[in-house]
């Protein structure tokens, strides 16, 4: 049963690996990496069932805070990097190389 | 045993102190204040005298010991000693050393009285009387030396200023190349002479370096060791006295002032190989076939030099040709084990070499440095007193009986004779016969017949007192000094003997006199020959074929060069322009090259797209889980 | 003589360099100070030659604890090696502030510091320190080069200071592997000079460590065929720095093989000492003819100072106690006499701005002195009997023979190939006739005459009367033979095996 | 209990600090000087706090009422000392800084203390939540600073680079903390410690893969091989300050969790290290490539950066599990910050305004023009370079010495050989300075005299630090 609840886990997982590596709207590469941090909030979920003990739940709660205020700033990096560009693909923003 | 006197050390020291006082004289006052010449003059003259006084007081106090105890020595001061090795600063004064003492002491007095004349009007007056007393002192050293160390250091001593005194005239760079080349090849001998000091030490050295204790130790050395010893010091020994393969310098060497080839390259310096042989007599009398090869380097070195001696216009090249053959002589008669005779003939050549180039000094001082026989003839009324005596000089070269050369030449031939080395007297003799020939040949050519100069003949006249004098002086030593090893007095050879390790062969009377008789014949041979060519005065002669080869002396000094001191520079340049950058330096080169092109490649990585890097950690990620995977199972 | 004796000669200069470096002093203030301390720290060192009393073992030692946790501490002494390294440094720096007077500030504190550290160098009795000096040694010298050096000295500089680098970090690593393997088998932290010639090292890694080393000494000496930065670097730098390099040093480098090498890695050492001691001969003669066709007199020298150190090295090679002690006598030979060459060299580049050979000519009569000094300072070069540079060169031939045949003839060669480049070098600058540049050359200066007198004047007596100083060596010689002297003995027996017709039955 | 509040103080007062000044920064009165001096001051209390607290014995805190959520070892109380060491001359740093920028506002340092607390806490961190909350409250302070300049875009993209990297490496750490609680039913290392005492570690795979998520989150953050790659841009496109502030707090921070979770248990640490032997060695020669090819002084430190963090990873390989005292890592880092804050420092006034003095180049004839900070700059590079008599050489003689006793010889030589290839554009740098002419000249005004002491302090530090090695 467990078993299931981490196959899941594990796909969005790499799911939001494959996103990262392959988009290059920042926005969509920041969905991914929610989509990663919520494959782990599921495993926490998930394992706290089978411990059988409440740890798991809060874990999950506080990746999602910090997940949260991740994401609040990386709305605001958007935001800049469309005022400078006007355009959201990270393949423009190589300025710094070499 | 014998005993130890103090003064001793003084013999060397007296000329040593002089070159240093004179030299800082002319240093400090040849840029602006000049000395009178008197000045320098006397008091080079001191050291030598007081030298040749000290010499004296060591014979008498020698003859004054037992036969068997003739020796006296001094211990100055430990010089060096670590481990095994410990060299005395020590003087030694026996029978043998004595007699050099006594003649390089006396030859040297009378040589820079001689050059006060000489060097008159030189503006390097000072430094060369500097130079000449260091010469002496050094020469003193290598005499009085009482282990091998100690006599190099006066060896090396002696061709330093042989060096310094070649290239005296230094603004002529031929000078100085006659310098260079003299100091170099003497140091190829000196090679040697390290080497062989070096075998010696580890085969015997241990229980004391100085000659005595190596004497009561030889038995103790390998065979194979002596041998090594005795070729690599002989390799030394042709080096300072001009054998084959070393002889090239000497000739050279004559660019020097005339004293200075009198003395250094004729009397007292190249003799120092004969000395060193004849100090190591306990070891080379063990070393049969050491002794041979020595006897006949030193006899065929007399050839080839005669031949070449035979077809030189230069008066002094004639002299330095006939001193290296008669060293020659000297290696032939120390090689057969005649020590007495090879020392003897060093005695008597030191009084009529010297006295032929002093001679040839004076007059070349009247030609006003002219020294091409064939610019000259006819002095013989000009300069009387030279000519008498060059004459005595020439006669006791030749050998001519009673002169003293006459005595120790065949002395050394009656020894080849007696000992069995057919082949040695052979060649000697035929040498003997050459040596009369081209001294003679000199003889007649400058002193009889027309002048072929006139302007020169007109200017030229008699030297000054103070360098006739000591020629007078000369010619009555190279006439009589002979009559002190007459055979059957046999003087100098009684003197030696406790100094030397010799058995005189026993030979019959008959050889005696055959080996005599054939030596006159030989002269007598020679002279007529030169008389009936030259005696009349003769045009120079235009040489071809054969005697063309012999007056470029068989092109030796060509082949030299071209096959030691050219690839030699070649190498060098070589390694420096070719092997030190590509191949030495090379691989730090490579280095370096590879280091900065890898650091501009890597800059490629360094893309700037996130989304490779994050690939980056992707693809490392996976390796690493890949291996991890491998590591479970 | 008092407790510090050591660390004041070591910091006393250091200290004054650095405060010269620090404050805005004048170039005429710079030099007094260098003048005043070089000569208190000569003065001292006078007194510590005085007090020595060559027992063999380190004297004035002082030690104090400094990591303790690592057993690392601040310890100092001298015995007869180091003695004579650190006596050469201080008699020979004082002449340069004489010799040059008109230098930037950072030249002579640069020179201050240096003249610290190399003492540190000689004198540390702990690993860790000796690696400190070691390093620090090399940084005014890399300032004095880049700063000051001729046209061409960026090159120069990189590299000298990369290749040392590069060698002594190695050493680091192999310094480091020595303490904790003593660590491992006395159980205790000491990077102690006389405890680590109790380890028993062996197997892959001592021999690696071993090489470590002796690539860090190698560099330094330097050794055929890592000698490729010693041309360019001694030619482009300012003549101080050269002399400081090729004075001592190089001869720091010998040092260390002598002091780290031989006693704690004394198999290794028995097992390569014939290679290390053929790259020795091989580069005496590889510099040696390799200078005869220089055109630059500078350049010339350089090259015949690496000759110079081939042979040094080859006596510590050589694994006998004359060849030893021949080369430490020669070390200070050599100082005395090619160190005052450079300086020579640097006169006459001042004064004819110009380093070309053919440029000159007939010195010898326009200055006197100058030639009369310029000579024997190159006859002891040449190693002249009665000279300083004979004793140690003959001791070191005699060793070599008994070493291994082949080398010690090799090593003779050296009497010929010195006098050739050297005589073909004075013919043209001092004798023949005089050219443009050289004819208006000034002699010496009387302050000068006498700067150089008295080194002059020791380059005769260390020839003619060595004894009183070989006395003070020849005890800490000795014992280095001592410690090893089982391997080193059936070693050097071995490398004659090749010609048995030559093996010579000692009695 | 008194006790304990003493070692928790630091970091109760960088917090308050950080909120404080967060909150008085609404006032317009306040300038960003006064608030650069109250961060200053902040640190300075927090880091005499420490200091004290050092004194004292270490202790388990609250191991009631926390739950042994935080330990303040030794060694986090020495890394605390050098992270608020760091935030001091940072914020002295910038001060003299912004008065050639001017992007700044008072947030910028109170965030300065955000990131200090999050530092601290993660040294002291001894669970796998709070280590990702304190990895969290530092790095989102971090992002911001990096990006702090709104107006440039290139400081945007690197704030853009380091934000999506690190927020990819943190998805990971939860992932792997996820699979550690799987695994082990509880996320504090202590338990963790006891379940792999019992069951072993490579038993279980969850175990296996959850910890080697986490290496990767850590190493990443510390900038290794191949995670490396993001640290040239984003330290490139940061301001001086900030980037000297993220070379050293940062990495002190990380490396202090990394060991306290690495030395878990023996059998972890063995598990992990030969992965971490060959990390250090690329991580130590892919840096040094990096910075041979680099023209900008910026860039070539932070790939100085990397190598440096290999050979601090060679000390993780070393240390012993067993009776871990952390002195040799922290020496090390305690070297390093000292040189690198000292360089940035250097160029926070040296750079003059926009950062114009940034290639090599720009730094020929430095020496003439301002003596004495180039003597300053070359001392700090020499010791990076590992010269003594510097902390540097002090810091890399322990790691070698650690690394050989480990029985790890070959990675110290391969150390040694790396820092021999560092040495090069090490010395170019000083070889500029001292030995080549200046080809354009800048306005050498120094707006304030903060950073030139902190310079001159630092250089200081750098000799004391080396010839009284307090630490070990």
């Amino acid at each position: 049963m467990i078993h299931s609840y981490l196959y899941l886990s594990i796909i969005l997982f790499c799911l939001g690996i494959v996103g990262v590596i392959s988009r290059r709207n920042v926005f969509t590469v920041f969905m991914s990496i929610e989509l990663m941090l919520n494959a782990a909030n599921l495993a926490f979920v998930a394992f706290a069932r089978v411990h059988e003990s409440m740890d798991g739940h809060v874990l999950a709660m506080m990746v999602m805070a910090v997940a949260a205020a991740e994401a609040a700033l990386a709305l605001a990096v958007v935001i800049l990097l469309h005022k400078h560009k006007s355009k959201l693909d990270t393949n423009v923003f190589s300025l710094l190389k070499g | 045993m014998g005993q130890s006197v103090h003064y001793l050390g003084l013999i060397p020291l007296f000329p040593l102190m002089g070159a240093v006082f004179i030299g800082l004289l002319h240093v400090f006052t040849c840029k602006n204040a000049k000395l009178p010449e008197k000045v320098y003059g006397l008091l080079a003259c001191v050291g030598p005298v007081l030298s040749f006084v000290m010499a004296l007081k060591v014979f008498f106090q020698l003859k004054a010991l037992p036969v068997d105890a003739r020796f006296l020595s001094h211990n100055a001061f430990t010089w060096f000693s670590v481990g095994d090795l410990h060299i005395n600063m020590g003087f030694l004064a026996d029978p043998l050393s004595c007699l050099m003492l006594l003649f390089v002491t006396l030859i040297g007095s009378l040589i820079h009285i001689y050059s006060i004349g000489y060097m008159s009007g030189d503006k390097n007056y000072g430094k060369f009387f500097a130079y000449m007393n260091l010469f002496l002192g050094s020469m003193l050293v290598l005499v009085l030396g009482d282990s091998p160390v100690v006599m190099f250091v006066g060896w090396e001593g002696v061709g330093l200023c042989s060096y310094l005194l070649i290239s005296f005239y230094s603004e002529d760079t031929n000078n100085v190349l006659a310098g260079n080349k003299a100091f170099i090849v003497n140091r190829i001998g000196d090679l040697g002479f390290v080497l062989g000091m070096s075998f010696l030490f580890w085969g015997i050295g241990a229980s004391g370096f100085d000659y005595l204790s190596l004497k009561a130790n030889i038995h103790h050395l390998t065979p194979a060791i002596a041998l090594t010893v005795c070729l690599l010091l002989f390799v030394g020994a042709t080096g300072k006295s001009a054998q084959i393969p070393l002889y090239v310098w000497l000739p050279d060497a004559m660019a020097g002032p005339t004293p200075v080839s009198a003395l250094i390259h004729a009397a007292t310096m190249v003799t120092a190989g004969v000395y060193m042989v004849a100090r190591f007599s306990f070891l080379y009398a063990h070393v049969e076939l050491a002794g041979d090869i020595v006897a006949w380097v030193g006899i065929l070195t007399a050839l080839l030099a005669a031949i070449f001696g035979m077809f030189q216009n230069d008066i002094k090249k004639v002299l330095a040709y006939s001193t290296v053959s008669q060293l020659g002589y000297m290696f032939a008669g120390v090689g057969v084990a005649a020590y007495s005779a090879g020392i003897f003939h060093v005695f008597t050549h030191a009084f009529f070499k010297a006295l032929l180039f002093l001679g040839a000094g004076s007059v070349i001082y009247a030609m006003h440095h002219e020294q091409n026989i064939w610019k000259m003839g006819g002095l013989k009324a000009k300069m009387p007193k030279t000519y008498l005596t060059m004459v005595i000089g020439a006669l006791a070269l030749a050998g001519c009986p009673p002169f003293s050369g006459f005595f120790s030449k065949d002395e050394i031939l009656f020894s080849a004779l007696a000992t069995g080395h057919y082949g040695i007297w052979a060649v000697g003799l035929l040498v003997a016969c050459m040596t009369a020939y081209y001294t003679f040949r000199m003889i007649f050519v400058v002193f009889h017949g027309e002048p072929r100069d006139q302007h020169a003949f007109d200017h030229a006249k008699e030297s000054p007192a103070v360098m006739t004098v000591p020629l007078i002086i000369l010619a009555v030593g190279a006439a009589f000094a002979g009559f002190l090893n007459m055979p059957g007095v046999q003087t100098v050879s009684h003197w030696l003997a406790p100094s030397l390790t010799e058995h005189h062969p026993h030979a019959s009377s008959f050889v005696l006199v055959f080996a005599m008789a054939t030596s006159i014949v030989a002269f007598l041979v020679g002279i007529k020959i030169a008389y009936s060519k030259f005696g009349k005065g003769a045009a120079e002669p235009v040489f071809s074929g054969f005697e063309k080869f012999a007056y470029n002396k068989f092109y030796v000094d060509e082949l030299y060069n071209a096959v030691i001191v050219q690839p030699y520079k070649a190498v060098g340049s070589s390694i420096w322009k070719t092997i030190e950058p590509n191949v030495t330096d090379g691989p730090v080169k490579a280095v370096t090259r590879l280091y900065m092109m890898i650091g501009t490649a890597f800059k490629v990585f360094q893309v700037g797209y996130v989304r490779i890097y994050a690939i980056y950690m992707i693809v490392g990620l996976s390796l690493m889980s890949l291996f991890l995977s491998q590591s479970l199972n | 003589m008092f407790a510090h004796v050591l660390s004041v000669i070591i910091f006393l200069p250091i200290i004054a360099g650095l405060l010269l470096l620090a404050t805005p002093a004048s170039r005429n203030i710079a030099r007094f100070t260098g003048m005043i301390v070089s000569l208190a720290a000569l003065v001292l060192s006078l007194d510590l030659y005085m007090g020595f009393q060559s027992t063999g073992h380190l004297e004035f030692v002082e030690n104090i604890p400094w990591i303790a946790s690592l057993g690392v501490s601040y310890a100092l002494g001298v015995d007869g090696i180091s003695l004579f390294i650190l006596m050469a440094g201080s008699v020979l720096l004082p002449m340069v502030y004489f010799v040059f007077a008109t230098k930037e500030k950072g030249y002579y504190a640069n020179l201050l510091i240096v003249q610290g550290a190399m003492a540190g160098a000689v004198c540390a009795a702990d690993m860790i320190l000796f690696y400190i000096f070691w390093e620090v040694m090399l940084l005014p010298v890399f300032f004095m080069l880049g700063l000051y050096g001729g046209p061409k000295r960026l090159p120069a500089t990189l590299k000298i200071t990369l290749y040392t680098i590069a060698g002594s970090l190695l050493m680091l690593a192999a310094i480091v592997y020595l303490g904790v393997s003593y660590h491992a088998q006395f159980n205790e932290w000491s990077f102690a000079l006389d405890k680590m010639a109790q380890l028993n090292l062996s197997g892959r890694v001592a021999a690696v460590a071993f090489f470590g080393f002796m690539i860090a000494f190698a560099i330094k000496i330097p050794l055929f065929p890592f000698h490729t930065w010693l041309p360019d670097a001694y030619t482009e730098a300012p003549t101080a720095t050269t002399f400081v390099l090729s004075a001592i040093m190089a001869k720091i480098g010998v040092y260390g093989v002598i002091r780290f090498v031989v006693p704690v890695f004394d198999q290794e050492f028995a097992r390569f000492a014939v290679l290390l001691a053929y790259s020795g001969v091989i580069g005496m003669m590889y510099c040696g003819i390799a200078a005869i066709t220089q055109k630059d007199f500078k350049r010339m020298l350089a090259f015949s100072s690496a000759s110079h150190m081939g042979i040094i090295a080859l006596g510590v090679f050589c694994m006998n106690v004359q060849a030893l002690t021949g080369s430490i006598y020669q070390i200070v030979a050599h100082a005395t006499s090619t160190g005052v060459l450079f300086l020579f060299a640097g006169i006459l580049e001042e004064r004819t701005q110009t380093r070309t050979i053919s440029d000159l000519g007939g010195i010898a009569a326009k200055a006197p002195v100058f030639a009369l000094y310029f000579a024997i300072a190159m006859l002891a070069s040449v190693g002249l009997p009665g000279t300083s540079g004979f004793i140690g060169e003959f001791m070191i031939i005699l060793g070599a023979v008994k070493f291994n045949t082949a080398v010690g003839v090799l090593a003779g060669t050296t009497l010929i190939i010195g006098v050739c480049y050297m005589l073909w070098m004075f013919q043209r600058v001092f004798f023949e006739k005089a050219t443009p540049k050289s004819e208006n050359f000034k002699d010496f200066s009387l302050i000068e005459g006498l700067a150089f007198l008295p080194v002059i004047i020791l380059i005769i007596v260390m020839g003619v009367y060595p004894q009183p100083f070989l006395s003070k060596i020849t005890p800490s010689t000795a014992l280095q033979f001592a410690s090893a002297a089982p391997v080193v003995a059936q070693a050097a027996s071995a490398t004659n095996a090749h010609l048995p017709e030559l093996t010579i039955e000692q009695k | 209990m008194t006790n304990d509040l003493m070692l928790l103080m630091p970091l109760i007062i960088v917090g308050a600090g950080a909120i404080l000044l967060m909150l008085s920064s609404a006032y317009q009165k306040l300038t960003h000087e006064m608030a650069a001096y109250g961060s200053a001051l902040v640190f300075a209390v927090a880091f005499l706090v420490q200091l004290s607290a050092c004194i004292t014995g270490n202790a388990v805190l609250f191991s009631g009422a926390f739950n042994g959520l935080l330990v303040a070892s030794s060694f986090s109380k020495a890394a605390g000392l050098i992270i608020l060491a760091c935030g001091f001359f940072t914020a002295m740093s910038s001060h003299t800084y912004f008065k050639q920028n001017d992007f700044c506002s008072p947030e910028y340092y109170s965030l300065m203390v955000f990131a200090a607390s999050g530092m601290l806490l993660l040294t002291m961190a001894q669970e796998l939540i709070t280590v990702f909350i304190a990895l969290e409250i530092m790095s989102l302070a971090i992002y911001i600073l990096v990006g702090y300049d709104r107006k440039n875009v290139i400081s945007t993209e690197a704030v853009l680079k380091y934000l999506m990297l690190g927020a990819f490496a943190g998805a990971f750490l939860t992932m792997g903390a996820a699979f550690v609680y799987g695994a082990t039913g509880s996320t504090k290392f202590v338990k963790i410690a006891q379940y792999v005492a019992a069951h072993g570690f490579m038993q279980t795979p969850a175990l296996i893969g959850g910890s080697f998520f986490i290496l990767v989150a850590f190493l990443f953050k510390a900038a290794a091989f191949p995670f490396h790659a993001w640290v040239v841009d984003v330290y490139d496109g940061a301001s001086v300050p900030v980037t000297g502030y993220m070379a050293t707090g940062l990495k002190t921070a990380i490396f202090a969790v990394f060991a306290n979770f690495l030395v878990l248990d023996a059998s972890l640490q063995s598990g992990w290290i030969t992965y971490l032997f060959y990390i250090a060695v690329f991580t130590m020669f892919v840096g040094n490539l990096i910075a041979i090819g680099q023209q900008s002084l910026k860039r070539m430190l932070a790939a100085s950066g990397i190598v440096h963090t290999g050979y601090l990873l060679i000390a993780l390989v070393a240390v012993s599990t067993k009776d871990f005292t952390g002195s040799v890592i922290a020496y090390y880092l305690a070297a390093y910050a000292a040189s690198t804050l000292g360089i940035f420092c250097a160029l926070s006034y040296l750079g003059g305004a926009g950062e114009k003095r940034s290639t090599f180049d720009d730094f020929k004839g430095l020496a003439k023009s301002r003596p004495y900070s180039a003597a300053a700059v070359s001392v700090f590079l020499l010791s990076m370079a590992g010269i003594p008599p510097t902390a540097g050489f002090m810091g890399k003689f322990y790691i070698i010495t650690s690394a050989i006793e480990a029985g790890q010889v070959t990675l110290a030589v391969l150390g040694i050989v790396s820092s021999i290839i560092s040495m090069w554009y090490y010395l170019r740098l000083i070889i500029n300075m001292y030995f080549c002419e200046a080809e354009e000249q800048f306005g050498e005004a120094v707006p304030s005299n903060l950073a030139p002491i902190c310079t001159f302090v630092l250089v200081v530090c750098v000799f004391a630090i080396s010839l009284y090695p307090v630490v070990i």
